[in-house]
């Protein structure tokens, strides 16, 4: 059984690491300079990234139990907890959010003019709320979070974005308020199923009825299926990734999309069980026609920005399709695939930022032959899309492999299946890579263009050292999860009423 | 031996607070005689003074429980909640008057004198414990608004509402009393805790009880804008004072509830079985009707008032819900939607100034960039209206939800959050609007101390509610224990 | 018996002239039916037993309500014959929706039970004095809120309809 | 034995190097690289000798995935196989290196060039190097990803990154079937290291089957076919081949890398790396067989028209890896390697040397606009005439000692052997056409080489020809170590025989008189091509090939336009499969369906409300008659509800 | 003696008589007098009721009714006459410049 160990750490890290951003966009209220702006910005999200330090290093590894844990009775009356830990999935996310927030800040530096201050607290309202989506351990507070989200990334759309941004805007609010409101009444019926409780950890020891859980695994679904996005809910991906600005796409893109593949395993798998075994076919079927239909989309398209979004619902696709293998390998793989999918799909979008400011045109038409006016950016682009293909040495190949393995597993077709969503992959990224930076410049605009300049190296560096970095040694992140992923496989095992679908490992395949 | 004095005080205790709201209005209306015209203002802050008075006097009362004068009058924690809230909407109705009237030239002693009536006529039908009080109470605060929907009286739009809304608020306490008529004859008194008691023992396939009964569901949904008794919200919200239909839009509204509240959860409690279904049916409609009706409005008093129609849908999901918990959760929304309502009328006020109406939505072109504060202001009122978290109307709404699905309705709480959905995008409007579109030219506001102070108050409790509601959701709670 | 040709005599007067009030081209001639319904309705409060009420009706209702209507009507000038259509164009529709209302709430009330259905109707000990006392004692707040009502119609109706020199 | 490590490390410091530095080192990057890729040479002549002396080098370095049972290591082994392979990669990939310097003298490109070619030689290495079907996929698709980089090397050129492109997507294509192998390996071995799985193979593990469209098939046959699609796409075989004439649009010391030490042997190696799951395998030893036999000659007739100097030898590449997958499949692992070795340097050889033809020419590559060059480059003439001879199998050069023992094996191969080998037969008859006929056009006859570039034919400098040199003398003499006949002469064939002891179908020396008439024949056919080729070329002004070209003009035309394969996959897959069908999925799926839905619920929700204000008419009646109809609905609902 | 349901039954037809004015005259004098109707029926029961029950309640009841309908014919005729000197009429169909 999961507990919540305390945090003994003497000052509470994680509540630091949600009100620190909002500490600083309250401090930004109160400076009127742009640049100023900027730097405080910087200040306080490189802070958060610090805080990261303490939080991997006292972080155990060895044991599922939540850690960094802190409980205050928040709403007595609904018997609602301000009860907060990370384990080893969740910490990773964490700290992909600090990661890519300061991130964002960076490539925005100079991408926005207009309203910088109100731009940045956005910012970093959004990087609090999304620490907080995962570090919540109560279902209440982490619905807070996960809508709270919504309004600054509806006004990082809708007021930085592009020029069809209020159509964009508007689509993927309603959207998500559309599945979130339906998870909210699958709460509420949670919590009274479960003994007017929202505590995470005591609902993932109680065992719901069959029927209860075939609804509420479906409400939860709606919620998370339109935020992963899952084949057919996706329609707004492409449209808001488009229309953000690149800040707002770094991040839509590397971490809140992760967050509906996030309640997948935080709350539908343990909580339901017996409806997660029901429903895997067709949760499997809808992931592998979103990996070949993203990557089809991704074929069809004129748009930079518009391909990738296309990439990113044939990448989400394989997330799905590894954590509902239901197994350690498509688990884990599924895991690290959300955390190679926010670095690479981040860096792609910055990459898209870095040129978008200097041509003002996200057109791929409009570009060809740069690679050789800007070496650097080239090979920056070059080492993001093989990271995106899923070379193997890169993070993409390793999150890849081990989700075709687990799905593999699990039923061989829809690996088989699959599988050829990696040819497509690398059909659509070099082809887009081909139009891009090969060829001969044919848009005199494109003369002179200037190569990334210091700014962005720095910040383009470290998604590109954590390409190999997860690529060559992704033991450092499994590591992390392992301890966590093995108990949740357990708990869900053990919470099941029929017989145990979920294969702890390779033990009973293999051990004959 | 008390003097005489404290005789009358002691007497007089039960409805001290009406009594100083009364006091105030009268007084105000003296003073307009000898207040010049520019200064009418203080008139305003006299009133609000009164408010403050009452809210300190209700403060007091709060351990003061039973029925008074010959069992007309019911002091309880319910009761008290709700004068509270009365306060609220009183209160803040005056400050965002006070420069309003002047704007509109409307600067009249009467307006605050009509205003503290009509909130002693609130709170009169949240303590009323006999059909006859809460009949007097609801047409003493009808009427002072009819009168105050009329006040601008040249203007052609002011005439209309309130033409519109007094015959048709005449023609709904018509059915009322005649549903009231009908309850009397069968229980033989009007009495709520009588009534009450008799029904517990009556044969309730009686028809003549149901019909008593849809008739006062009749005029409690026409008070409290419940589709298909709103028609009348839009047109009167348009055309009324900025200021009333603030007021509007919350108090009558909130006492509307309160009487919903106590006539059908407490009187007629032995009748949940068939009110239940209808009250559910009626906010099925009334969420369509408010939220779709919406979507396509282009002035924002209207766009507002389909809003206000929207959230009484909300409410009436509680109610249906019914149960104490249903209750308070009608409370805890009525209360939260009047802060929340009225803050955004309150930035809708800002911009009205003198040679421009400032009504239209696409008025609010560019405020973003104009004025940040009130854009920012109306941003947090707008998610706040959709049920955003952290902000207040999302824990309304939650409660709301909760207590349907407590109550098994879970059928009812699925349409209400799926028609929260759909009224984002009107709400969304808005703050596009605001955000994301070029200024037209300069907006000028007109702010004023009195609109700052209302404006701060209620952004504060919108986002305090929301990330604190504890302690307003136990007082909303407490203040229903015991009653049902 | 005579009681019951008594009620038989107001009630068809009562509803004939509320037929006529309604359907009436000039509001003149309305008004004066209504007056004929008031008079009609105090007839069957003595029948009832409530004379005081009969007076009432007849005082403040026929002599005051209604007078000011009559007064207002006189002085907006609309009681000129007008060509324009009494009614408006549903007003069919709105004549069978009546029948409808009106049936739906007969048919309820005839399956309904009262109480006291044919219940020996006795003369109530005290008449005009218990009245008196029950409102002033028991019935108080009910009749100060009254006042208020009054005291606000009173504000509005001043406020409305006086006509500022300045203003125009 | 740590300090093999660096045998792939070497090459890639020499990229690292050149790539992050090349900006300021600009040609002084090259230095870099070849101190590396010759390092790597050194350590690999060592781990030879190790080997040779019977070592067996095997190393982990740290556990690369390791998720529950699933556990991959990084790390390297040793063993006869890959010895030969790294010295045949460092040797080549050096002297190609070496020649760069020349050839690539004053291109923009150039430090950028030299990492590529370490990154390339990198991969390679670690292809070679790995201990594990994981580590191998990361030197399989690296390659690939080297390839993409350096056919489209002049990136400007659409061609040229069409090219690349296409051939990075059809080996993707192949890493399909051999993602899908290690899959299944794993699933039936439990792990993914070559020793521990080639133990376990032939044991109860492997006696489970597949059912797959309708018929049955053993789990080592579907694991062996898969391995196999991968090869065909890196090795270029038939029905993937495709990419590999297109990649000669690389500058030409690339066309040498990757048609000679690296790339499109890769398959071959893995074919012959995994040979013990092969050979448990009947099957797919005969698939593996038959493809290579087929693409050896539909490759070898293709190449019998083109006019492009580097694409015919493009084409006798493919035919040639056609020939060593023959020997694969008959179970001649080790004759499959020789041909390999063999292979490898006179390929090298002869497309340094056609760069060196070009590079004097100043990039023409028509054979139509050369001829007559004998006397004017020397050198390259000698050693293209060297590598010809070794390409057609005229004894005493190295292609004919592989490719003969390949031939013999096929022929004693059961039941379809003597198919096999008239398939080779064919195969080689063309093969010595097509090489003198391109010897004939080139050096021979009449000049056709246009005015302007005339005056500027020299013989490439000496970076460019010692190279060239060195490999001519491999070339002719690398073929003495599989001696075939002689006891003990096939001294490649015994120090590969201990890995492939399941080698049943290995020719067996005993049958001296039989083996050496069909080397005879095997000569005969050989010269016989050149004697055709002679009759046909060896003209100031040939007129026979017009001729038959008129009369075969079908064919002509066909072979000419290579079967039109590219025209056909591009209709197929990369205009219907993909583009049309993604347009179409779009404009309907996305567009139409889902979006036509949401938007259509949006706009549907939109009208109601619309339509939803006419109903608030204004009218005070009205208003009054809803609630009186509301009122009538809900007393009606008297009845429902008791 | 009369059953008391027949005047429940005429107060409900006058109630109605009330319900079809309001609905269909223009005249909004007409109106407001139709409105009552519709409240002399409710005292009409009141009145009956208070009769048979033997309960003064429904009278005194009676009494604020009329009280309330005095006020509030004040404050309605003080609108009509704004609406009148303003737009010159008093038929209700005319009062629709806000609708939608």
């Amino acid at each position: 059984m999961l507990e919540l160990k305390m945090n003994v750490l003497g000052f509470p890290l994680l509540s630091l690491m949600i009100f620190l951003p909002v500490a600083g966009a309250f401090l930004l209220l109160f400076i009127r300079n742009g640049a100023a702006a900027r730097w405080t910005a910087l200040a306080f999200s490189i802070a958060e990234l610090g805080l990261c330090l303490p939080l991997l290093l006292n972080f155990d590894s060895s044991i599922p139990h939540m850690q960094f844990g802190e409980s205050f009775s928040w709403i007595a009356a609904w018997n609602i907890n301000y009860r907060i830990g990370v384990d080893g999935i969740s910490i990773l996310f964490v700290a992909l959010t600090t990661l890519l927030t300061v991130i964002s800040i960076m490539v925005s530096w100079t991408a926005i003019q207009d309203r910088v201050r109100e731009f940045m607290v956005a910012l970093l309202f959004l990087e609090a709320a999304i620490v907080g989506v995962f570090v919540s351990l109560d279902l209440f507070l982490f619905y807070i979070f996960w809508e709270a989200m919504l309004i600054p990334m509806y006004l990082l759309i809708g007021v930085w974005g592009g020029p069809n941004r209020l159509y964009a805007a508007v689509k993927f609010f309603l959207y998500t308020l559309v599945g979130s409101v339906l998870m909210l009444i699958a709460i509420i019926a949670v919590y009274f199923a479960a003994g007017h409780t929202f505590d995470v950890l005591a609902i993932m020891n109680y065992k719901f009825d069959r029927a209860f859980q075939m609804v509420a695994f479906a409400a939860f679904f709606a919620a998370f299926a339109v935020k992963v996005p899952m084949f057919p809910f996706h329609t707004w991906l492409p449209d808001a990734h488009v229309e953000a600005p690149t800040a707002g796409s770094i991040i839509l893109a590397g971490i809140l999309i992760k967050m509906g593949a996030y309640g997948f395993l935080r709350f539908s798998l343990p909580f339901f069980p017996d409806a997660a075994v029901a429903w895997t076919p067709a949760i499997m079927v809808l992931s592998v026609v979103a990996i070949l239909y993203g990557a089809y989309m991704a074929f069809a398209q004129t748009d930079f920005k518009k391909l990738i979004a296309y990439s990113s619902v044939s990448h989400m696709g394989f997330v799905t399709l590894g954590i509902f293998a239901l197994n350690l390998q498509g688990l884990e793989g599924g895991i690290l695939q959300m955390l190679n999918h926010g670095v690479s799909t981040g860096a792609l979008f910055l990459a898209v930022g870095v040129i978008y400011e200097r041509t003002h045109t996200r057109l791929i038409a409009d570009y060809g032959g740069i690679a050789a006016r800007v070496p650097v950016y080239a090979t920056f682009l070059l080492i993001i899309t093989f990271s995106s293909i899923g070379l193997p040495s890169t993070n993409g190949f390793i999150g890849e492999f081990t989700i075709l393995l687990g799905a593999f597993l699990h039923k061989k077709v829809y690996a088989v299946i699959a599988s050829l969503g990696i040819i497509l992959g690398a059909g659509y990224m070099l082809w887009l890579y081909q139009r891009v930076a090969f060829g001969k410049i044919t848009n005199p605009h494109n003369e002179h263009l200037a190569d990334m300049n210091l700014r962005e190296v720095a910040a383009a560096l470290p998604l590109v050292a954590l390409v190999f970095i997860v690529g060559l040694y992704p033991n450092a992140a499994f590591g992390v999860m392992h301890t966590s992923v093995s108990n949740l496989i357990q708990q869900v095992n053990a919470k099941m009423q029929s017989a145990p679908a979920v294969a702890q490992a390779l033990g009973t395949i293999i051990g004959k | 031996m008390p003097s005489l004095y404290q005789q009358f005080l002691q007497s007089i205790k039960p409805v001290l607070p009406e009594a100083i709201i009364v006091a105030f209005a009268l007084l105000v209306l003296i003073f307009d005689f000898f207040v010049e015209k520019k200064r009418k203002n203080i008139l305003g802050w006299f009133g609000f003074a009164g408010v403050l008075a009452a809210a300190y006097a209700s403060y007091h009362l709060m351990g003061l429980n039973g029925q008074f004068f010959g069992e007309t009058l019911q002091l309880d924690p319910f009761s008290t909640f709700f004068k509270f809230v009365f306060y609220i909407a009183c209160g803040l109705g005056i400050l965002l008057s006070i420069n309003y009237l002047k704007v509109e030239d409307i600067n009249r002693g009467e307006y605050y004198a009509l205003m503290l009536l009509a909130t002693s006529g609130m709170m009169l039908m949240a303590s009323a414990a006999d059909l006859i009080v809460l009949y007097l109470g609801l047409e003493l605060m009808a009427l002072s608004i009819y009168i105050l929907a009329g006040i601008m009286r040249r203007d052609n739009r002011s005439n209309e509402a309130a033409i519109k809304y007094l015959v048709l608020g005449a023609f709904s306490s018509g059915i009322m009393l005649y549903g009231m008529s009908l309850l009397y004859g069968i229980t033989g008194t009007t009495n709520l805790s009588l009534i009450l008691a008799f029904l517990r023992a009556a044969d309730l396939t009686n028809p003549v009880v149901f019909l008593a009964m849809t008739m006062l569901v009749v005029s409690f949904g026409f008070k409290v804008a419940a589709a298909p008794f709103h028609m009348w919200v839009p047109d009167v919200y348009e055309g009324a004072p900025t200021s009333v239909t603030a007021f509007m839009s919350a108090g009558p509204k909130v006492a509307g509830f309160a009487v919903f509240l106590r006539v059908f959860l407490y009187a007629l409690e032995p009748l949940r079985a068939h009110s239940t279904v209808i009250i559910a049916g009626l906010a099925v409609l009334t969420m369509a009707v408010g939220n779709i009706m919406a979507l396509s409005q282009t002035n924002i008093k209207r766009m507002l008032a389909y809003s206000s129609i929207a959230h009484a849908g909300y409410a009436l999901v509680g109610l249906a819900a019914g149960g104490p918990d249903g209750a308070a959760s009608v409370m805890l929304y009525v209360c939260i939607y009047a802060l929340m309502n009225m803050g955004a009328f309150g930035v809708v006020i800002m911009l009205r100034k003198a040679g421009e109406r400032g009504e239209e939505i696409a008025d609010y072109a560019g405020l973003g960039k104009t004025n940040r504060t009130a854009a920012f202001l109306m941003l947090i009122f707008m998610f706040s209206l959709t049920g955003i978290p952290p902000l207040a109307g999302f824990v309304g709404k939650f409660y709301i939800f909760k207590s349907a699905i407590q109550a098994g309705l879970v059928w009812l709480a699925i349409v209400g959050v799926l028609f929260s959905a759909i009224s984002a995008y009107f709400y969304l409007r808005v703050i596009m609007v605001m955000y994301m579109k070029e200024p037209a030219d300069g907006i000028e506001l007109s702010v004023s101390p009195s609109l700052a102070l209302a404006l701060a108050f209620s952004v504060t409790a919108v986002i305090v509610i929301g990330v604190y509601p504890t302690d307003l959701l136990n007082y909303a709670r407490a203040s229903i224990a015991g009653i049902l | 018996m005579v009681n019951k040709l008594l009620f038989l005599y107001f009630a068809s007067v009562i509803l004939a002239s509320a037929v006529l009030m309604i359907t009436r081209r000039n509001p003149v001639h309305s008004v004066m039916f209504m007056l004929l319904l008031f008079f009609h309705i105090a007839g069957l409060f003595v029948l009832l037993n409530a004379e005081f009420l009969a007076a009432v009706q007849l005082i403040v209702y026929a002599g005051a309500i209604l007078i000011l209507y009559l007064f207002v009507v006189m002085l907006l000038n609309v009681d000129r014959e007008s060509a324009a259509p009494r009614a408006n164009r549903f007003w069919p529709w709105m004549a069978g929706f009546g029948v409808l209302i009106a049936g739906e709430a007969l048919l309820l009330i005839s399956r309904g039970a009262f109480p006291v259905e044919d219940g020996q109707s006795m003369r109530l000990a005290g008449g005009v004095r218990e009245l008196g006392e029950t409102l002033y004692q028991r019935y108080l707040v009910p009749f100060e809120i009254a006042s208020l009502i009054l005291l606000v119609g009173l504000v509005g109706a001043v406020m409305l309809a006086k006509k500022k020199v300045k203003e125009e | 034995m740590i300090k093999y490590a660096f045998i792939p490390l070497l090459p890639f410091t020499g990229f690292l190097i050149a790539g992050l530095f090349g900006k300021y080192l600009k040609e002084k990057a090259a230095y870099f690289s070849i101190a590396g890729v010759i390092g790597a040479f050194i350590l690999a002549v060592n781990a030879f000798f190790d080997v040779l002396g019977g070592a067996k080098l095997y190393e982990n370095f740290y556990s690369w995935i390791s998720i529950g049972a699933f556990s991959v290591n990084m790390g390297f082994q040793i063993d006869q196989l890959t010895s030969v392979m790294l010295l045949v990669v460092t040797t080549l990939s050096s002297l190609i290196h070496i020649y760069s310097v020349g050839y690539m003298h004053g291109d923009k490109g150039y430090p950028r060039f030299f990492a590529y070619l370490s990154l390339f030689t990198f991969f390679m290495l670690v292809l070679v190097m790995a201990n594990n079907f994981l580590v191998m996929f990361v030197g399989w698709e690296g390659v690939g990803l080297c390839s993409y980089l350096l056919i489209g090397f002049w990136y400007e050129k659409k061609s040229a990154s069409d090219a690349g492109v296409k051939a990075f997507v059809v080996n993707r294509v192949g890493d399909f079937g051999f993602v899908l192998a290690v899959l299944l390996i794993f699933l039936t071995f439990g792990t993914l290291d070559f020793s521990a799985v080639f133990a376990s193979v032939g044991t109860s593990l492997t006696n489970q089957t597949y059912h797959l469209f309708g018929g049955e098939i053993s789990v080592v046959t579907l694991i062996a076919l898969l391995l196999f699609l991968g090869a065909t796409g890196k090795s270029a075989q038939l029905p993937l081949y495709v990419w590999l004439p297109d990649a000669m649009e690389g500058p030409t010391p690339v066309s040498a890398l990757i048609h000679a030490a690296t790339m499109v042997t890769a398959g071959v190696f893995m074919v012959a790396r995994c040979a013990p799951i092969f050979s448990m395998s009947e099957t797919a030893m005969n698939t593996v067989a038959i493809v290579g036999g087929l693409t050896a000659v539909f490759a070898a007739t293709i190449g019998l028209v083109q006019n492009d100097i580097k694409r015919v030898i493009a084409y006798s590449t493919i035919s040639q890896l056609g020939y060593m997958f023959l020997g694969l499949g008959v179970g001649a692992f080790s004759a499959g390697i020789f041909h390999l070795t063999t292979h490898a340097f006179f390929k090298g050889l002869l497309f340094l040397a056609s760069g060196s033809v070009i590079h004097a020419l100043s990039g023409e590559q028509d054979m139509r606009k050369m001829g007559a060059l004998k006397s004017k480059i020397k050198i390259t003439w000698a050693v293209f005439m060297i590598g010809t001879l070794a390409l057609s199998g005229i004894p005493p050069f190295a292609g004919f000692f592989s490719k003969d023992e390949i031939l013999w094996s096929a022929f004693n191969a059961p039941t379809i052997g003597p198919l096999l080998w008239s398939l080779g037969a064919i195969g080689a008859f063309m093969t010595a056409f097509y090489s003198f006929r391109l010897i004939y056009l080139t050096f021979y006859g009449a000049s056709r080489v246009d005015h302007e570039v005339a005056h500027h034919v020299h013989e490439s400098p000496k970076v460019m020809t010692i190279p060239l040199m060195v490999l001519a003398f491999f070339a002719a003499t690398i073929g003495f170590l599989g001696m075939p006949v002689i006891e003990h002469g096939n001294l490649f064939g015994e120090f590969l025989a201990p890995l492939f002891p399941h080698a049943e179908h290995a020719a067996s020396h005993e049958n001296a008189a039989a083996e050496i008439w069909a080397m005879i024949v095997s000569v005969a056919i050989a010269l016989g091509g050149w004697r055709l080729a002679s009759g046909f070329y060896n003209k100031q002004v040939p007129v026979w090939p017009a001729r038959i070209a008129d009369k075969f003009h079908g064919i002509y035309t066909l072979l000419l336009n290579k079967y039109r394969v590219d025209e056909l996959y591009n209709y197929i897959f990369v205009d219907g499969l993909v583009h049309k069908l993604a347009k179409v999925l779009h404009s309907v799926g996305d567009v139409k369906i889902i979006d036509g839905f949401i938007n259509g619920l949006a706009a549907a929700i939109g009208r109601t409300s619309e339509r939803g204000r006419k109903l608030q008419t204004g009218y005070l009646q009205q208003y009054a008659f809803t609630m009186g109809l509301g009122l009538v609905v809900l007393v009606g609902l008297y009845y429902v509800l008791k | 003696m009369i059953p008391l349901s027949w005047y429940i039954m005429l107060s409900a037809t006058l109630f109605t008589i009330g319900v079809v004015g309001v609905l269909s005259r223009r005249n909004i004098f007409i109106i407001l007098m139709s409105i009552e109707l519709m409240l002399n029926a409710a005292n009409i029961n009141l009145v009956a009721f208070s009769h048979y029950l033997q309960s003064l309640t429904g009278q005194i009841f009676v009494i604020f009714v009329i009280t309330v309908a005095a006020a509030e014919a004040a404050v309605a005729l003080a609108i009509i006459i704004l609406l009148s000197r303003n737009r010159g009429s008093v038929y209700v169909d005319e009062f629709n410049i806000m609708k939608g």
